[in-house]
């Protein structure tokens, strides 16, 4: 049972992984990298490694792609959707 | 054990550094300097008698390190160079100190220059181990290149050419060095030659080649020879007549304490090149002939006299090697001898064409001719000088080159014999080049009021040329610091008298030949003046060519392409295949470093990264 | 067609990693200095959290470099951001009334998590790196659902300031009291109780609120949030 | 006495800790701390170097014995460095004294922690630690004059730093798993012997290359050029001179201690001296100053990671003396070359607008070059010594060419300084006196510390001695519990 979940777990990381180099759009890498730190969570836990579980979890899956976004809206890249101006979060204030 | 410490000349160089770095710019320094320079020389003349006897002068100088003690003493052969150092200073100080220095702007860096130039010689004269030897070497580099870079343009250029050819040297010398000490551990003269043959025969060789690259690249040996004419004619005059007077020597100087001190000529003779082709001795032998005749039929093409002039200096080093070479008491005397004699005459050689320069604001020999009615004493010390160039009697370039030939004719080497007449002949044909274009024939109408030069210049040219006749009278002076020379270094040595050397087979006395000489002149003129002097006056202008009528105001001048027969002969053997080889070397690196700069300029630099830890990482899978 | 080729070596990198690592059985390593740590880390350090035992105790020295690097990272941050244009400011979005709402009734929660996350590290895992970062989330869950809710720059700049201090302090006490640097000192105390291991939890005190402060200041900084 | 050096890494710590908030009441003095700080660290250190003496001394962190907890080891080497690095330190420290950015001094002073740490540390992870302090302190440093250039030059670093560590990471992470030790003396027992395979080599070779990217080892010094033509000049000067050296000191510690095999040595030699030609060649066309002394510098440390990699007490030496003779002399070119940041062609004619800096320039390029008797040519001689005792001709053959090429470029730069013609007024530039006292001061020592050569030369002997006994290290560090758990691997 542990085997398979590992397995599931590992693949994907790895296709999260890949998907990062692969996607356009910022917020899609942003999500799969989330999912890499999802998978390495699922990992330490299976690992029994609750410490850096708890780690990564907060800081791998929250704070990095907060970090990543908000620079990204720094610097105005930040879009979700390019046909739509309306979704661009860093001008809908304006 | 001395009379005199060295530390008094040190102390004087310093001095004398001191007062042209500070007071350079006045007009009495030039004067102060010339006679620092001579009391230099002076203190050196008067210990001279315990050098002779085989001591040596030592410094208080010194130094320890890596278990090495470095220190300086100066033996009879580094005094005999160093008087000869101080003479072309001294002399090329004096030529400075008049009138030519108002001309001369930068007359400050020159002085400067200059004495660093002589203290660092001094510093390599007086060397007593490799590691000194090497350290004075690279000094003596950078401040030639100073003094060749002093007038910018062209001579910049030159000097640039020259530091990277004396790099090239400099590491090769150290590259031999290391592997001496790696061998011997240790730097001293006498040790290495006592840990010699602990070298492996290939080893042997190696460091024997890369000493002659290194110390030959200084003296311009061949193929390294491109560099010094342009480096040696495009300064100013003193500069020109130090330069070419001992500059060069210093390599061979070394050479000579290297080859003849430390490996012993012996040595030399029992290494092979590989595949047992040819005798090292022989080996450098003919390089030295290439040098000696190369360089001067180079020389014979010039049309500006002072590339001609120093063309010649390489093929007359040329001259000293192959002397110093023959391994031969005549020839080693003659070699050596041949350094005093070239110094003193190309000195004055220099003095003579940069006068005529200083007048007429041209060295070019196609836009000169007939100034022998304006400027006597340049014509006569030219005259005096390059009877001494083309080694003929009375003057002392006789003397030394014919003991040369004769060493050789001993030695059983006739086609090296050959090959040093055929060099002596292109000297005399360039030589007689050189004075026709510049003092015979018509004097041209823009150098009609052209006057002699100022006696500051004229008398240190008048000094050496009587240093090239007197020698020339006795040499003796000069064999007897050889012998000492030759007893020191402890090869064999020649049986002298003042007037020459005895051979055993036979014997040459120069005060013989030319008492002879001058006695059928004096009969000769006694004669003619008896006789009634059935001479008729002519002029200058007195002139007829080719059935063509000539006006005073049209000034015929034979200059043009000299020598149009024999040029036609040899001018395919001029093929600048060495000029190609440098400009290929030169591309390769100017491509290398292209395509080097262009590796760290280029955008993907992260997969560099990877690709080299998916390498290295394979590698170690491999392994 | 770059990345083509990185995608190439990386694949590369992965095969050749997994070509040595294979031989590597998971959980059978010598683990030499592990096992001596297993056997006395509770006697030296009187922490029932080995790793926390580790984190603190055997490698302090190691904590303390990784908290001067997020320090450092935070202020190079700062210097970056810090030297752009200054005059225009980009206002963050306000989020839906949703997540206003669940930030507020959250908030408590995760504070209170992250408490107990750092003073319970030295028994439970977790401790004040992990439970820093939980409460850098709280306080940054609230801004980001009202941008009305600044964190003081100020405020987290002193409270992380003296946080580092102190953990350094801690050091250097105990550098004056026994002469070396970082050893846990104070009583040991009861095994498994909340006021046990000595200064080890005092330390992960400061290290929560030093890794909190610095990752809500380095947050705050990087959403402009403040004025 | 020893146990005080521990201040060393603490101290600025805590200064970089507090300054943000001393520097509010203490505004532009707040830069005079940090002065005042190194100050004292090199009182330290003059105070703790004889009492080091000739044995080696360790310092126990937390009080655990080695290997259990970090140690700092300290010896001759690593206070020399720390010496050097307080002292260059000391000189660069950018006491401005307006437009102050506190967050400068404070990423200085990390960096300097950084650098101790690394220097002192015995512990591979602690090593690691540290190192990524000061790469991270070194990212911010090299954005800070904020200019496009700059930035992406500071990316470039990051970039290629980041990944570097990840490698140094990984290698660590192998060595872990296949020993359960990280404490470099446990490891020294261990690893040479029982790790003399694929494992082995694979986590030499991810280490040497992770620490080669700051060591400017050659396919990973990308970053050298670019960063150090954009960044501040100061900050250029501690990278190029002193962050360069303690990388090249890690590995040496890794190759003596950890990877004492032949096939590391020829791996490192052939990058090192293809770093030497590359660099060397790349300098030669640069076509302004700065990118040319960057190449230069790589080629220098290609040439003291050759020497290191003799693994002989000679290479060590000889690597040291190199290494310190380019951590003296590249600051100070650097601050002289700070103000001709264009082309070198504008430099035509500088020997007359600013006689004396040329000058100097001059003759510390002319040391860098190795020409006698200047203290460069000293270190290239033993450089050359050991790579002959080893009997690597060839190596000799190509570092000596390579220096030819250097002296090619290096003439060409002279000649134009000293360039007589007149050069239009706004293209002149001039060296200005403002960075002149830490260059005066680091010419002062190295060419004063020619005098004391043969001293010099002794010390350097005893310390390479040192260096190289693997013993003493191993019994230093662990003391009596010697030989844990070898029988597990």
């Amino acid at each position: 049972m542990n085997i398979i979940i590992l397995v599931i777990t590992v693949s994907m990381l790895v296709i999260a992984a890949f998907y990062v180099v692969w996607a356009d759009s910022f917020f899609t890498v942003l999500a799969a990298s989330s999912m890499v730190s999802v998978g390495l969570v699922l990992l330490f836990v299976l690992l029994r490694a609750p410490d850096v579980a708890l780690t990564e979890a907060v800081v791998g899956v929250a704070l990095t792609g907060v970090i990543y976004a908000l620079t990204l809206a720094k610097i105005d890249l930040w879009k979700i959707n390019d046909n739509d101006d309306n979704n661009d979060v860093s001008q809908s204030k304006q | 054990m001395s009379v005199l410490d060295l530390d008094h000349v040190f102390f004087l160089l310093i001095v004398n550094i001191g007062i042209a770095v500070l007071w350079g710019n006045r007009p009495f320094v030039g004067k102060i300097l010339t006679l620092l320079y001579i009391l230099e020389g002076l203190s050196i003349l008067t210990s001279y008698h315990v050098l002779l006897s085989g001591a040596v002068l030592s410094s208080s100088l010194t130094f320890t390190v890596m278990q090495q003690t470095v220190q300086w003493q100066l033996g009879v052969s580094g005094g005999f160079f160093a008087l000869i150092t101080f003479m072309a200073a001294g002399l090329a100080t004096w030529f400075s100190s008049g009138v030519w220095a108002r001309s001369y702007a930068p007359i400050r860096l020159l002085h400067s220059y200059m004495a660093l130039n002589v203290a660092a010689m001094l510093l390599l004269l007086a060397s007593n181990d490799f590691l000194g030897l090497f350290i004075a070497w690279e000094l003596v580099s950078l401040v030639s290149f100073l003094i060749i870079a002093i007038n910018g343009g062209r001579s910049a250029k030159a000097a640039y050419s020259y530091i990277l050819y004396a790099f090239l040297g400099a590491m090769a010398i150290l590259l031999a060095l290391i592997i001496i000490w790696n061998a011997t551990n240790s730097f001293s003269y006498v040790e290495v030659r006592h840990h010699w043959s602990t070298m492996s025969v290939n080893r042997q060789l190696i460091v024997v080649l890369l000493l002659i690259t290194g110390f030959g690249i200084k003296m311009a040996i061949l193929p390294f020879h491109r560099w010094q004419a342009p480096a040696y004619a495009y300064v100013p005059a003193p500069v020109a007549a130090f330069l070419g007077a001992i500059s060069s020597r210093m390599g061979l100087f070394a050479l000579f304490i290297v080859l003849l001190q430390v490996v012993g000529i012996d040595v030399i003779q029992t290494l092979w090149l590989p595949f047992e082709i040819i005798n090292m001795q022989t080996f450098l032998l003919w390089l030295a002939a290439l040098t000696l005749i190369i360089p001067t039929f180079i020389a014979l093409r010039q049309t500006d006299a002072r590339l001609l002039l120093a063309w010649h200096g390489i093929g007359q080093g040329g001259f000293m090697l192959l002397g110093i070479l023959s391994a031969n008491a005549l020839g080693t005397a003659g070699g050596i001898m041949h350094v005093f004699n070239h110094a003193s005459y190309q000195a004055a050689l220099f003095f003579a064409v940069f006068s005529v320069s200083y007048r007429t604001g041209t060295a070019d020999l196609d836009r000169l001719g007939g100034l022998v009615t304006r400027m006597p004493i340049s014509f006569t010390v030219m005259l005096v000088g390059i009877i001494g160039l083309a080694g003929l009697p009375p003057m002392n370039g006789f003397v030394s080159k014919w003991l040369i030939y004769k060493a050789l004719l001993d030695e059983g080497m006739p086609l090296l014999f050959l090959a040093a007449v055929i060099g002596t002949l292109g000297t005399i044909l360039s030589v007689y080049k050189l004075i026709h274009n510049t003092f015979l024939g018509q004097l041209r109408l823009e150098h009609e009021n052209i006057k002699e030069v100022p006696w500051s210049m004229s008398i240190p040219m008048m000094i050496l040329a009587s240093i090239v006749f007197i020698t020339g009278y006795f040499p003796g002076l000069l064999l007897e610091s050889i012998a000492a020379m030759q007893s020191t270094l402890g090869i064999s040595v020649v049986d002298y008298h003042l007037g020459g050397v005895n051979t055993g087979k036979g014997n040459l006395n120069m005060i013989v030949v030319v008492s002879t000489m001058l006695m059928a002149i004096g009969m000769g003129a006694l004669i003619f003046f008896v006789l009634g002097n059935p001479r008729k006056q002519v002029t200058q202008w007195d002139n007829y060519a080719g059935g063509h009528f000539l006006t005073s105001d049209m000034r015929y001048q034979y200059s043009h392409n000299f020598y149009p027969g024999l040029m036609r002969v040899i001018s395919p053997l001029y093929r600048n295949t060495i000029f190609w080889l440098e400009s290929a070397i030169v591309s390769t690196v100017q491509f290398m470093a292209h395509i080097s700069y262009a590796l760290f300029m280029q955008a993907n630099y992260l997969l560099y990264l990877i690709l080299l830890v998916v390498i290295s990482l394979l590698w170690v899978l491999a392994v | 067609m770059q990345r083509w080729t990185t995608i190439l070596f990386l694949t590369g990198l992965s095969i050749v990693l997994f070509a040595i690592i294979t031989p590597l059985v998971l959980g059978q390593s010598p683990m030499l200095v592990g096992k001596l740590i297993n056997a006395s880390a509770v006697n030296d350090t009187g922490a029932a959290n080995l790793v926390t035992a580790v984190v603190l105790a055997y490698r302090g020295l190691d904590t303390l470099g990784e908290l001067a690097i997020l320090f450092t990272a935070a202020t190079a941050i700062g210097i970056i951001l810090g030297t752009t244009d200054k005059t225009q400011t980009t206002s963050s979005p306000t989020a839906g009334f949703i997540v206003a709402t669940a930030a507020k009734v959250l908030f408590p929660l995760l504070l209170v998590f992250a408490l107990y996350i750092i003073l319970h590290g030295h028994l439970t895992p977790g401790g004040g790196f992990q439970g820093g970062a939980v409460l850098a989330a709280a306080f940054f869950l609230l801004t980001l659902a009202d941008s009305g809710n600044n964190i003081k720059h100020k405020v987290t700049q002193v409270i992380e300031a003296l946080a580092g201090t102190a953990f350094i302090v801690l050091g250097l006490v105990s550098f004056a009291l026994q002469g070396v640097f970082l050893q846990p000192w104070l009583d040991k105390g009861e095994l498994g109780s909340l006021f046990s291991a000595g200064s080890l939890p005092l330390l992960y005190l400061a290290l929560g609120l030093k890794v909190g402060a610095e990752l809500a200041n380095l947050l705050s900084s990087l959403a402009n949030v403040e004025k | 006495m020893q146990d005080s050096l521990i201040l060393l890494v603490v101290l600025p710590l805590l200064l970089a800790f507090l300054l943000p908030v001393i520097a509010r009441y203490l505004g532009n003095l707040s830069g005079l701390t940090g002065s005042l700080l190194l100050l004292f660290n090199i009182l330290l250190l003059a105070n703790a170097w004889n009492s080091v003496g000739y044995s080696p001394k360790v310092i126990l962190l937390g009080g655990f014995a080695a290997p259990l907890g970090i140690v700092f080891y300290i010896d001759k080497l690593n206070m020399l460095f720390a010496i050097l690095t307080t002292i260059i330190a000391l000189l660069l420290w950018p006491c401005r004294t307006h437009n102050t950015d506190v967050r400068e001094y404070v990423l200085w002073l990390l960096l300097l922690a950084g650098c101790y740490g690394v220097i002192l540390s015995g512990d591979l992870f602690n090593i690691y630690v540290f190192y990524e302090l000061l790469a991270v302190a070194s990212y911010g440093l090299v954005t800070l004059p904020a200019t496009g250039a700059s930035y992406i030059a500071g990316f470039r670093y990051l970039m290629i730093s980041a990944l570097g560590s990840a490698f140094a990471l990984l290698g660590i992470a192998l060595i872990y798993s296949f020993t359960g030790s990280v404490n470099i003396a446990h490891l020294a027992q261990i690893i040479p012997d029982h790790l003399h395979h694929i494992w082995g080599y694979s986590a030499a070779l991810l280490l040497i290359i992770g620490f080669g990217v700051k060591a400017e080892l050659f396919p990973v010094n990308f970053w050298v050029a670019e960063v150090y033509s954009h960044a501040d000049k100061r900050v250029t000067a501690l990278l190029a001179g002193v962050v360069s050296k303690i990388a090249v000191l890690i590995i040496l510690r890794f190759i003596i201690l950890l990877f004492p095999w032949q096939d590391i040595f020829n791996f490192l030699l052939l990058l090192g001296i293809i770093g030497v030609i590359v660099g060397e060649f790349a300098a030669f066309y640069a076509q302004d100053l700065l990118r040319l002394l960057a190449f230069s510098s790589i080629a220098q440390s290609g040439l003291v990671i050759i020497a290191f990699a003799c693994a002989t007490e000679a290479g060590i030496m000889a690597g040291i003396a190199l290494a310190i003779h380019h951590l003296l002399l590249k600051p100070a070119l650097f601050l002289l070359a700070s103000h001709c940041d264009r082309s070198i062609n504008d430099l035509a004619g500088l020997a007359k607008s600013s006689p004396w800096a040329s000058a100097l320039f001059v003759i510390l390029a002319l040391s860098l070059l190795g020409v006698p008797p200047l203290p460069g040519f000293w270190a290239k001689l033993l450089l050359l010594q050991s790579l002959m005792a080893e009997q690597y001709l060839l190596l000799l053959v190509l570092v000596l060419l390579a220096t030819i090429v250097e002296a090619a470029y290096l003439f060409r730069l002279f000649m134009l300084f000293y360039q007589r013609q007149e050069m239009p007024e706004q293209k002149r530039i001039t060296i200005q006196g403002q960075e002149l006292y830490p260059v005066i001061t680091l010419s002062g020592i190295l060419l004063l510390g020619l005098f004391f050569l043969p001293l010099f030369m002794d010390s350097l002997r005893e310390i390479a001695m040192q260096t190289s006994n693997i013993e003493a290290y191993i019994n230093t560090v662990l003391g009596k519990v010697q030989h844990i758990g070898e029988g597990n691997i």
